[in-house]
């Protein structure tokens, strides 16, 4: 095991997987000669050139266009959109193209390519640069959807991703980057669509994602010291394939869920993970389930502002509370 | 405006230009009629008028190149070797369409036959086919990706970013703007700030301007063997505007009223497969040989709308399959 | 009363407005002299001039643009998106820009525009001229969403929309365009806001949007006549505000949901309406919430198939009957 | 490229262009040092260097003009008449600053002084920008939009889409590309089909091509005067590409070490707040003059951030405000 950050462990995923497949080509903005403005893809370009690793102009449908056409045609893209924010100027090469064509062709297209992004607020860079977007992935049918919480998975899942042979959106979360964690060496692979439960309690389940993760777990320690109750904490680290059956098992057992988000209130993943359960687990619920989110605004950019509006340990402390109680 | 033909190709050639273009003509023909008959449902965008483009560059492409179209793509597909009844059941959303019924007039594909799609929403298949010749040129396979579109598409930001990018990167694309002079019921003059829509930027990528005859098969052969030769040679892209014109509407039973009579009449006289037929003649072809290509092709459509018509309607499992790679449409275990 | 089709409403409805409003202009791609591809704005370049019925370029951004710019400058504003797909590739000026700009500005700048758009399937156009795209909108802090089901609304919500200070995207969807309806003569303006009770029953809330208003009031006739299963049909009429309300009152009454959408499965509105109902009204449920939604799948574009897909008259009673037998 | 100047301005004008750059530079500096006193949050975007193309542009425009620019837009904001107070306080997150925190460094915008935002994705607020101006043109109220953007942003599909728009509908709006010769780290040149990015564009929407030296203030100011002019007549759009360098990084504490030394000296010798200092007083201005007004710009940013560090955090519930109309943010009933 070594300790790395978050931010290391998507070099390393990248550095593991273009030392085995010299397919895996890597494309971005500054992402080459200066290693990623948020320093994620350093070394790449010393230790894969300038061929593989590439500098881009800001043309993010060019960007997304370049790695759609190349994994249609044999390569394996993996793609930098520097803040999940800019989707919104490439969005027709993900919603409409990259997660259509397989289907439309009936099967003939591969799109084996991954787009990485970095997600989310808490950097006081205003409403432009901290959404979190991968809602926006989820909804549409053909997009593998992934965010990871910690830098072993990082590692571990950006590995699968970019071996999975389908069109993977990969949101880092940018309030993560700077953390670190133990990661195991040598090749590390984590299969996409497993939630991980990172503890287990009997009386609430906790479905985070990202961010949200370790804030789920601070307040599950809260929970369990102040308020006796005891809680199942889980990472979904990814939205598609959603792994359903392990956040059934436990809602079964518990009766109660919880579900924390950070992007705004409206048709998130928790809504959809609320509606799966109202729809299919009905008769086990023993009380309503809570959503905490982000309030349906933009982020304000203030610190104070924009920490008051994220889901915080308190709000999904007293969101439990209230609900068990 | 590049009119002449610089190179007169050999009449292998010039009867294989003619007879990708009698095939195109018969499909685009015959697609009306079963639309007119409402077997093809939905919507259907004819290149009758247009055939030259397609043909030109149809002829002069290596076997593994790679096309991408638009919607607008029926003849595109075809003369890269992919059957009429697979193209006549993918309109008519039959079994035996090139997708089964899955994507439609507007979205024919055949990987096998290099054609890599057809694209439905302006713009973006230029970015994506960059992305192939971007392939190509990683892996050094000599393979070229050849991206046709509309004079209305030059309006809009992917053109931009497309065009640029290929440069950059030198990448082994050809660019082909088919100005048909209309975009759907606006004629390109009133949107454009420039007279010739893609030739007239050229410049803005430190391209060469090129704006050809694009009803004139040999001068779009002579310019895509070129274009493709450069390309291969690792000199990088080439855009090339090809002025012609669509006789029919824009989509549908659109019957293209936005166009004065006499323009439309101009153009259908300045017919890319007319003009053809008469410099075979000239050159030497006997009008016998012509003809029995012409009855060949008329067979051959009527054998594929035959069989296309008596394909069943695809399956009902196949709408929940191969979203993924594993042939599946689950998103949850 | 005057029976007018759906596309004829929306015509009726910005000319109503143009007339009242010297500031109310129009853009889009073939609209002004063509009328709109699907016919829906024949004659306003006659009464209007060139000047206020404006054709454009291929330049989604552009035309957006140009309507968020003269919105911030004392105009009002109405483009078209010819289809809702298309919303794609102009995804950063609604999203990013149109819906953040007042907040981020702390009210300073005003955007009252609306953005029309061709919404949905059963038009056989395959992928990428079908969708159902109202959730990308409400998922997005920021924009109000309108989605109407018949001439009527279409007439008074588009006036309603033209009026209202906030910007509207409205999604008049594609199958209903031929549908034909009473619309009331003269100055018509339908609240925005306020869904539409249009049967009253006891066993069953039953809430639709658009084109799934008139398959659902036709599974509720089915429920009565073959299962005796007397529905309640809501028309929600809009996404954001949403009329949690009147959705709320029926369903403390009859204790369960159904909710049909035309889109695609995951994180629809149904599934946030399922979320608010079994967070604040789970005590009321009798037993689970019943979403009815097309498949998580791009639409195919042949007729049997695509048919197969989009919700039906069968699919929704028998959601209904397994739900209340 | 366009380095002399046209016209002489009146010294008053010398003076106001003098004033307006101190005014920024003094701004940018402070703004910095408070950045690395962890005072502003999150990020900022600095146009020290740049300022003479603000200040060239605000000492032009008429005071109902609009001003469209980026996150690197305190230059702009600030030539408008916005106060530093407000500026300052906006980029530390206080109650004071021009929108309460709720929008941050890269988002200043003062609509009741023309300002009309500032935009941090790249390419977007040149086609809102071209809005105003069609408003302006509806109302013939006689504004003109002014719109500022960076070398980076000519490769983007925005950028293409708003100058043929404002072309066909001869808008009156001046686009200003501050081609400071990097995008974030990456040299323009590495990732540009053209060596002049905007200018050598310009012939693909019929414009003019206009490359002038962005460190004049002189210079500048005579281009947006006729610029500005030109758009007021109803003579449509202008493309200017001014050609200019930042002293300091990208944004933040970027060191901007993917700069050869050389160039950064040289450029930092070639400064428009010092180049136009001895232009003055070479023109007979006393020091003391210059001085004076040195000193009173020093004083204004001193009380500005005292001020401005005074102020509280704004109040929780102004985050709950303003998504609507209405002043709430109310998605349901
Ligand atoms: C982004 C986008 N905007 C609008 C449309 C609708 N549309 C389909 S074809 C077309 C006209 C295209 O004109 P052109 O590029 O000249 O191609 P042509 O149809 O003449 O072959 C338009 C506007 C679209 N498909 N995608
Ligand atoms: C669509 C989009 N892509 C990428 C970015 C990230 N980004 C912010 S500034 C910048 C560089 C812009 O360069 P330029 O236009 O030259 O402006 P400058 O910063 O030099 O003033 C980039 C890539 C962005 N904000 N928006
Ligand atoms: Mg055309
Ligand atoms: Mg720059």
């Amino acid at each position: 095991m070594a300790k790395l950050s978050y931010r290391e462990a998507v070099a390393a995923a990248l550095a593991q997987e273009m030392r085995r497949d010299p397919s895996v080509v890597f494309l971005g903005e500054d992402v080459a000669a200066a290693g990623g403005v948020f320093k994620t893809t350093e070394g790449l370009l010393d230790e894969f050139g300038p061929v593989r690793v590439r500098d881009t102009p800001i043309s993010e449908q060019a960007i997304l266009g370049a790695a759609m056409g190349a994994a249609m045609t044999g390569l394996r893209p993996v793609a930098e959109i520097m803040f999940s924010d800019f989707f919104a100027v490439c969005w027709d090469i993900v919603a409409n193209q990259i997660a259509k064509t397989r289907y439309m062709t009936n099967g003939q297209c591969a799109l084996p390519l991954v787009i990485r992004s970095a997600n989310g607020g808490g950097s006081r860079f205003g409403a432009q640069h901290s959404q979190s977007v991968e809602n926006w992935a989820m909804a549409v049918p053909g997009l593998k959807v992934v965010a990871p919480s910690n830098p072993a998975d990082v590692k571990g899942l950006l590995a699968a991703a970019i071996r999975d042979p389908d069109p993977v959106l990969f949101f880092e979360q940018k309030s993560l980057y700077g953390t670190k964690g133990e990661v195991p060496e040598g090749e590390h692979v984590v299969p996409l669509g497993q939630a991980n439960v990172l503890r287990e309690g009997d009386d609430v389940t906790i479905v985070a994602l990202a961010a949200m993760v370790p804030k789920a777990q601070k307040a599950a320690d809260v929970l369990q010291a102040e308020h006796g109750i005891s809680a199942t904490v889980i990472d979904l680290r990814c939205l598609v394939p959603l792994d359903t059956s392990t956040v059934f098992k436990s809602v079964s057992a518990t009766g109660r869920l919880v579900t924390v988000e950070e992007n705004p209130r409206l048709c998130g993943w928790g809504a959809e993970l609320s509606s799966l359960v109202s729809e299919e687990l009905f008769w086990d619920l023993e009380g309503p389930i809570v959503r905490i989110t982000t309030p349906h605004i933009p982020l304000p950019s203030a610190d104070f502002l924009e920490d008051a509006m994220l889901p915080s340990v308190e709000k999904i402390v007293s969101g439990v509370v209230e609900l068990v109680d | 405006m590049e009119t002449n033909t610089h190179t007169s190709p050999d009449q292998e050639t010039r009867l294989r230009l003619f007879s990708l273009m009698l095939a195109c003509r018969g499909l685009q023909t015959r697609a009306f009629d079963l639309f007119m008959q409402n077997l093809v449902k939905g919507t259907t965008h004819l290149g009758t008028g247009q055939e030259a483009i397609a043909s030109g560059f149809g002829a002069a492409m290596r076997e593994d190149d790679y096309t991408f179209c638009t919607y607008r793509g029926h003849n595109h597909t075809l003369v890269r070797g992919v059957s009429m009844t697979s193209i006549l059941g993918e309109l008519m959303g039959r079994d035996c369409g090139l997708m089964r019924g899955k994507g439609g007039s507007m979205h024919l594909t055949s990987v096998e036959h290099g054609a890599m799609g057809s694209y439905a929403i302006i713009g973006a298949h230029m970015v994506i086919a960059a992305g192939a010749a971007w392939s190509a040129q990683y892996r050094e396979s000599g393979q070229v990706a050849v991206c046709f579109f509309g004079d209305g598409t030059t309006n809009i930001g992917a053109f931009h970013e497309a065009l640029n990018f290929a440069v950059i990167w030198k990448l082994p694309v050809v660019f082909v703007c088919e100005n048909n002079q209309y975009m759907e019921y606006t004629a390109i003059g009133d949107v454009t700030a420039v007279k010739n829509p893609a030739a007239d930027r050229a410049s803005a990528y430190g391209l060469e301007s090129i704006l050809i005859d694009g009803n004139d098969a040999d001068v779009v052969h002579a310019h895509a063997s070129a274009a493709l030769e450069k390309a291969r040679q690792g000199g990088g892209p080439t855009l090339i505007e090809a002025v012609t014109y669509r006789h029919g509407g824009h989509s549908r039973a659109d019957p293209g009223k936005y166009r004065p009579d006499e323009e439309v009449a101009k153009w259908k006289d300045y017919d890319p497969v007319k003009i053809y037929r008469a410099r075979l003649l000239e050159s030497g072809i006997a009008e016998s040989v012509l003809e029995e290509m012409e009855s060949a092709t008329a067979a051959r459509v009527d054998a594929a709308t035959e069989t296309a018509s008596n394909s069943p309607p695809p399956p009902l499992e196949i709408a929940h399959q191969d979203v993924w790679a594993d042939g599946g449409v689950a998103w949850r275990n």
